[in-house]
């Protein structure tokens, strides 16, 4: 293969990744803290990707500067699903997993059916930032660089407030050991709200970068849902640096499989990998090994 | 309890066996839907229910039934019944494998591991050179709705009374201990991964009988309708709201929901989706186990009072 | 005992909610009940897109006709339900339209999958329908008698684009769309269509449904040397190929997305990107064809946008189901069948012919419009081009 | 005599932390062997290890000089070693009874023997008024019955029962080693992990092995035990 070539489609490859770690990184949030795999997750994403594109066809207002009002609503219909919803869990570890995801199932079910009604099932999509940069013989997609760097972005910003603040050490004893960190006096269910909003808030932000990269309709959502969870599962359930890893590689898979085999293959690469690492290393690539 | 669960078993099948004859071509289709995804519904119990490995993915083997009849019957020219059967029966060989695989797996990472594999199924029918591809496998036209009805219902007789069997047999006793602590069922000398796949290759068998019967009832094959998520979906949510684990749950279930959604779903067809998700999303919070066991345990304590 | 009273409670209830349904809708008491025309829509599901227009199409003849005093002498009424893009579902319906409901007349839903399915029951029940969105011809091939095609064959689809590219010396094309049943009938033709036109095909592969993204397709095509793209979309994945194709800069001479772009939408949702993008329509607000100008009027004046290809479609369905039945004077399925088979009239999609043998559209033909500053405009064939062609397709930069 | 039991050189690590290192120890026929060490000294990865839970990183279990190394748990149970669990946890949405007969279908075939053989367990160790009650109405003295009556159902050599003792009152407790020593009689071996030395286990002990982070630091009989340097060190501080 001409270098050239392949580093095309290196760079496309990772900016998909990009693209994959967007998608994956508020799912991982909530995962990281409740436990819970928010099915409804691409759904939101979808929510939050129609509601960019309605807002930019009528007050011509970008995705980009709709980021954070898109970021606090989606935080805001978080933290409502988890005090109205996912709180309700039964106690018993073994139901409570079974569970969650039946509540997920139904969350998502209803989003879909409130997109349908308030955006009908026409694909909406905004053409902001369509064009491309050269850098040499190198092509580079603007939208898909700014969701790149905004991956990167939110990852950091993740990773400094878990580190870094008191609410972050909260959330991360939270989600270590919760008889622990009840112990200490950290508030469990307002951790498992806020992780809630944390996390639908970047699936918010994300889905407004994806506006510009996709046209989605209300019924898009679980293909992304699946997507995440690929993301997620491969760079280890709990581990942000993990999923910018796992989003890359599945970037970088995609772009060559879906090159040097078939758009079939491109199209399955995250689902084989995904099961192949989970057959083989159940705790994916960069999480901590169950004990 | 068993003695009435089995007379009210068949009584039902009964009935469901006389009336459609006596009734038009739309009663014939409703019952056909109906017992369809009732039918799908108690083959998903039986391994996200007893088993507890919620599975997004069991369309997978309704596929296959379904490609085992359009290309049994246009390339081979079998008889479409005996297609079934094999349908049925190639779902099961394939079930082993992919259920030592993918129940390695568990939890939400099985669940959406098995959509991963209906898509994968889904897009390696595109794909495959003798199936046709996206284009589909017309059978030949015929009015195919009452064999292709009592098809079904003998595959809901037959889902049934593996459920009944589950329900009182050593190995759904086994199930139900794996269901609630793998770990503590291994130790206690439960082989629990031969009991999963077995719980599997029943939960596959099933959709791969009803599929065959699908392709006969629709005419036409195509990898879209076929290895559908929406098939899937409804087939879950049916469960969820009957009671998971239970019995009846996929009766009530799939029987309330095939007939709302028919009749929610074909007038008010963006708003019914809303309905149904806020439906689930209530019911497992107010009965976390369902329509059934509520009403089994409300009228257990009626008669206690009594 | 319990579970046998509740097991009796549910067995009862399913009875009475089917068997309910099953009796025989209360017939109005007025002395002329109205011509019921019986379809489902795909207001949900995949198949969801195009469902509004269909339905506008729909309503928007019967309403006309309805102003004119309805048809022998009684007003028209429409009934539709969602198929949820289901093929059970539609049948479902159909068989419900036709046995519960007693409409008079059917006529057909979208997609081939769903067409097919339904096209079944059409045929047991010895109803013709017209299918005015399958223009593949598969369905057709199975001997059904009661199915007919409303709307041009797809493998007319590409025949105008095909002229073009050859105009201009675009020798060296590229072929992909989406993995299903519609744009595997154009790909399928398009060999022998280059062939003829002395066109190399110089890549080609179809992308699956609900593709996650079109980037190494896009890197294909470019790696090609393509001049043309020949791509079979409908609209998301149309956007998608669009967005890739520019991101990745592929320089081509023109570009070609079917069906997808033909919808009004295309335009808000492409941004100027469309511009230069061919597509593929079947009827055109400049079409000389009987009433045509007052069909867009009255759409847009109606419904508040222009109409697309599949209003118009569905509307000249109901044109000739009109017409046949105003001709024999009467709802005998088996003469309006005849009718529909040998039937030669102008719609507003232009002239509707059928084999009378198979039911394939022989008449209508197909348009080839290009997106110009945000419009649409009808480019080929020359008799029926509102503008000349812009070609090459603009640079992305000048986008 | 050949010994039932034979850990030999075990050890296993996760992720760098060697949670047991190089541990060696054997229980012989009907023999009680303690293993006495803090919360993380390994126990719970030790009986993981031996009733096929886990994998070892290295080393070997012999049970009647058999290896049981990568062993599925299920043929470990059915080769005769049953283990208790330091977190006891029923079989949720199961009665009392079924929980026994879920053990008890090691050696039955068909419901209802499995039902007359998990209900004379029961009564064995007094939860028989419970046996139609969910399990997870009883209270946790009556789980941690419940817990060894389903592991008796296997009819198990050899007993692993982690932390027994934990959390049980001083006369639950000498209840236990009254039941611990009708094991005894009926041929049964047990290892017992427990978190302090306590006169009681003592007492019934046949030998002791003490575990700190993952090694063994002494083994013995009780009296040797109680009189090595190491264990004083440990657990008496200066003052045995």
């Amino acid at each position: 293969m001409h270098p050239e070539l392949a580093a095309q489609l290196t760079v496309d490859g990772l900016l998909l990744g990009g693209v994959f770690a967007l998608a994956a990184l508020g799912l991982n949030v909530i995962f990281g803290v409740t436990r819970i795999v928010n099915l409804a997750h691409g759904e939101i994403i979808v929510l939050a990707a129609l509601c960019a594109a309605v807002v930019f066809q009528r007050f011509g207002i970008t995705p980009i500067e709709l980021l954070p009002a898109e970021f606090i609503a989606g935080a805001l219909l978080g933290a409502i699903l988890e005090r109205l919803v996912f709180r309700r869990l039964p106690p018993d570890p073994a139901g409570a997993e079974t569970t969650s995801l039946l509540l997920a199932f139904g969350v998502a079910y209803f989003i879909v059916g409130f997109s349908l009604a308030v955006f009908t099932g026409d694909f909406r999509s905004v053409a902001y930032l369509t064009s491309s940069w050269q850098l040499g013989p190198i092509s580079v997609g603007q939208s898909r660089f700014v969701a790149f760097v905004a991956a990167l972005a939110i990852a950091g910003a993740l990773a400094v407030l878990l580190r870094s603040t008191a609410l972050g050490r909260g959330l991360r004893a939270a989600s270590q050991n919760v008889e622990g960190a009840r112990a200490c006096g950290i508030d469990i269910g307002r951790m498992r709200t806020i992780s809630f909003a944390l996390g639908s808030g970047v699936a918010a932000a994300a889905g407004g970068l994806v506006s510009m990269i996709y046209a989605v309709n209300p019924d898009s959502g679980s293909q992304l849902t699946l997507l995440a969870f690929s993301v997620v599962a491969l760079g280890g359930l709990g581990s942000y640096a993990g999923t910018l890893i796992g989003a890359a590689i599945l970037g970088v898979a995609v772009s060559f499989g879906g090159f040097l085999g078939s758009a079939q293959i491109g199209q399955l690469i995250p689902y084989v990998i995904f099961i192949a690492v989970l057959l083989f290393r159940p705790s994916g690539i960069l999480g901590k090994s169950a004990t | 309890m068993t003695d009435r669960r089995i007379a009210a078993s068949v009584a039902i099948l009964a009935l469901c066996a006389i009336l459609p004859p006596l009734g038009s071509g739309y009663v014939q289709s409703v019952f056909y839907i109906a017992v369809l995804y009732i039918a799908l519904a108690y083959g998903w119990n039986v391994i996200a229910g007893y088993g507890g490995y919620l599975s997004f993915g069991q369309v997978t083997f309704f596929g296959i039934g379904a490609y085992a009849v359009a290309l049994g019957v246009t390339q081979l020219h079998l008889p479409w019944l005996l297609c079934a059967f094999a349908g049925g029966a190639i779902a099961a060989v394939l079930a082993v494998p992919l259920g030592y695989l993918m129940l390695r797996l568990r939890g939400p990472f099985f669940a959406l591991g098995m959509l991963g594999l209906a898509q994968t199924t889904r897009i390696a029918a595109e794909a495959a050179p003798f199936t046709g591809g996206s284009a589909g496998i017309y059978l030949p036209p015929g009015s195919n709705t009452l064999p292709a009805y009592y098809w079904t219902l003998a595959v809901l007789a037959l889902a049934m009374g593996m459920t009944l069997w589950v329900d009182r047999s050593t190995f759904g006793l086994r199930l139900r201990a794996l269901r609630a602590d793998e770990r503590a069922a291994g130790t206690l000398g439960v082989d629990v991964t031969r009991f999963k796949v077995m719980a599997f290759v029943i939960s596959a068998i099933v959709p791969g009988l009803l599929g065959g019967g699908y392709a006969w009832y629709l005419t036409y094959v195509d990898p879209a309708s076929v290895f559908s998520t929406h098939i899937e979906l409804q087939t879950v949510a049916m469960v969820i709201l009957g009671g998971v684990g239970t019995y009846w749950g996929p009766f009530v279930g799939g029987a309330l929901m095939s007939q709302v959604s028919q009749s929610l779903g074909a007038r008010f067809p963006q708003g019914h989706l809303m309905i149904f998700g806020g439906l689930i999303v209530a019911l497992l919070i107010a009965l976390p186990r369902g329509i059934v066991p509520a009403l089994t345990a409300a009228l257990a304590r009626r008669s206690a009072r009594a | 005992m319990r579970l046998i009273l509740l097991s009796r409670a549910v067995a009862g209830a399913v009875a009475v909610a089917v068997l309910g349904w099953a009796a025989p809708a209360p017939i109005a008491a007025a002395d002329q009940p109205p011509i019921v025309i019986g379809a489902t829509i795909s207001e949900t599901g995949s198949y969801a897109v195009d469902a509004k227009y269909a339905l506008e199409g729909y309503q928007l003849w019967i309403k006309e006709q309805n102003a004119k005093g309805g048809l022998l002498g009684r007003k028209i009424e429409l009934k539709t339900y969602d198929d949820a893009s289901d093929p059970a579902t539609a049948v479902n319906l159909y068989e419900r339209l036709i046995d519960q409901d007693h409409v008079d007349v059917i006529v057909g839903p979208y997609s081939s999958a769903i067409t097919a399915a339904v096209a079944n029951v059409a045929e047991k029940h010895k109803m013709p329908m017209i299918s005015p969105e399958v223009s593949a011809a598969a369905p057709f091939k199975r001997g059904l008698r009661y199915l007919f095609m409303g709307i041009a064959q797809s493998t007319h689809y590409v025949e105008g684009v095909i002229a073009l590219a050859k105009a201009n010396g675009y020798k060296r094309i590229a072929v992909t769309g989406e993995d299903s049943a519609f744009p595997r009938s154009i790909a399928g033709a398009l060999p022998d269509l280059a062939k003829a036109a002395g066109l190399d095909i110089v890549y080609s592969e179809l992308y699956p449904h609900n593709a996650s993204d079109y980037s190494a397709v896009t890197q294909k095509i470019k790696q090609a040397n393509a001049d043309a793209l020949f791509s079979i979309s409908y609209f998301p994945d149309a956007i998608g190929m669009l967005r890739a194709l520019k991101s990745a800069n592929v320089p081509l001479k023109l570009v070609y997305f079917a069906v997808g772009p033909s919808e009004p939408n295309f335009g808000k949702e492409a941004g100027k990107d469309a511009d230069g993008v061919l597509a593929t329509t079947n009827w055109s607000a400049n079409l000389k064809t009987p009433n045509n100008g007052e069909f867009a009027r009255d759409f847009a004046a109606t419904y508040h946008s222009a109409p697309d290809y599949h209003a118009a479609a569905n509307y000249s369905a109901l044109e000739v189901l009109g017409a046949a039945i105003a001709r024999v004077k009467s709802l005998d399925q088996e003469k309006l069948r005849d009718q529909f088979a040998n039937t030669k009239m102008q719609t507003v999609m232009g002239s509707y012919e059928v084999d009378p043998a198979t039911g394939l559209q022989l008449g209508y033909t197909s348009l080839t419009l290009q997106w110009q500053g945000g419009k649409q405009y009808i480019v080929a064939p020359p008799a029926m081009a509102e503008r000349k062609p812009i070609a090459p397709f603009p640079a992305w930069s000048a986008h | 005599m050949s010994a039932l039991l034979d850990v030999d050189d075990v050890a296993r690590s996760f992720g760098g932390v060697r949670a047991l290192d190089g541990v060696s120890f054997r229980v012989d026929e009907g023999e009680i062997v303690c293993i006495i060490g803090p919360n993380g000294a390994g126990k719970t990865t030790l009986f993981n290890v031996i009733s096929g839970v886990m994998r070892p990183s290295k080393g070997d279990v012999r049970f009647r000089g058999r290896s049981v190394v990568g062993m599925p748990s299920h043929r470990i149970a059915a080769a005769g070693i049953g283990r208790t669990y330091q977190v006891v946890r029923p079989f949720s949405r199961l009665t009392v009874l079924e929980n026994v007969m879920v053990g008890a279908l090691l050696h039955e075939r068909g419901l209802a023997p499995t039902r007359r053989t998990a209900a004379t367990i029961l009564e064995a160790v007094g939860l028989e008024r419970f046996a139609d009650a969910p399990a997870e109405s009883l209270t946790l003295t009556q789980r941690k019955r419940l817990e060894v009556a389903r592991t008796l159902a296997i009819r198990p050599k050899l007993l692993l029962l982690d932390e027994v003792m934990a959390g049980l009152t001083p006369t639950e407790a000498d209840a236990m080693c009254a039941f611990l020593r009708t094991l005894h009689e009926q041929g049964i071996a047990a290892i017992g992990a427990v978190e302090h030395v306590m006169r009681v286990v003592m007492s019934i002990s046949h030998r002791i092995v003490v575990l700190d982070f993952g090694k063994t630091i002494a083994q013995g009989t009780p009296a040797e035990v109680s009189a090595d340097p190491a264990v004083i060190e440990a657990y008496f501080g200066a003052t045995p």
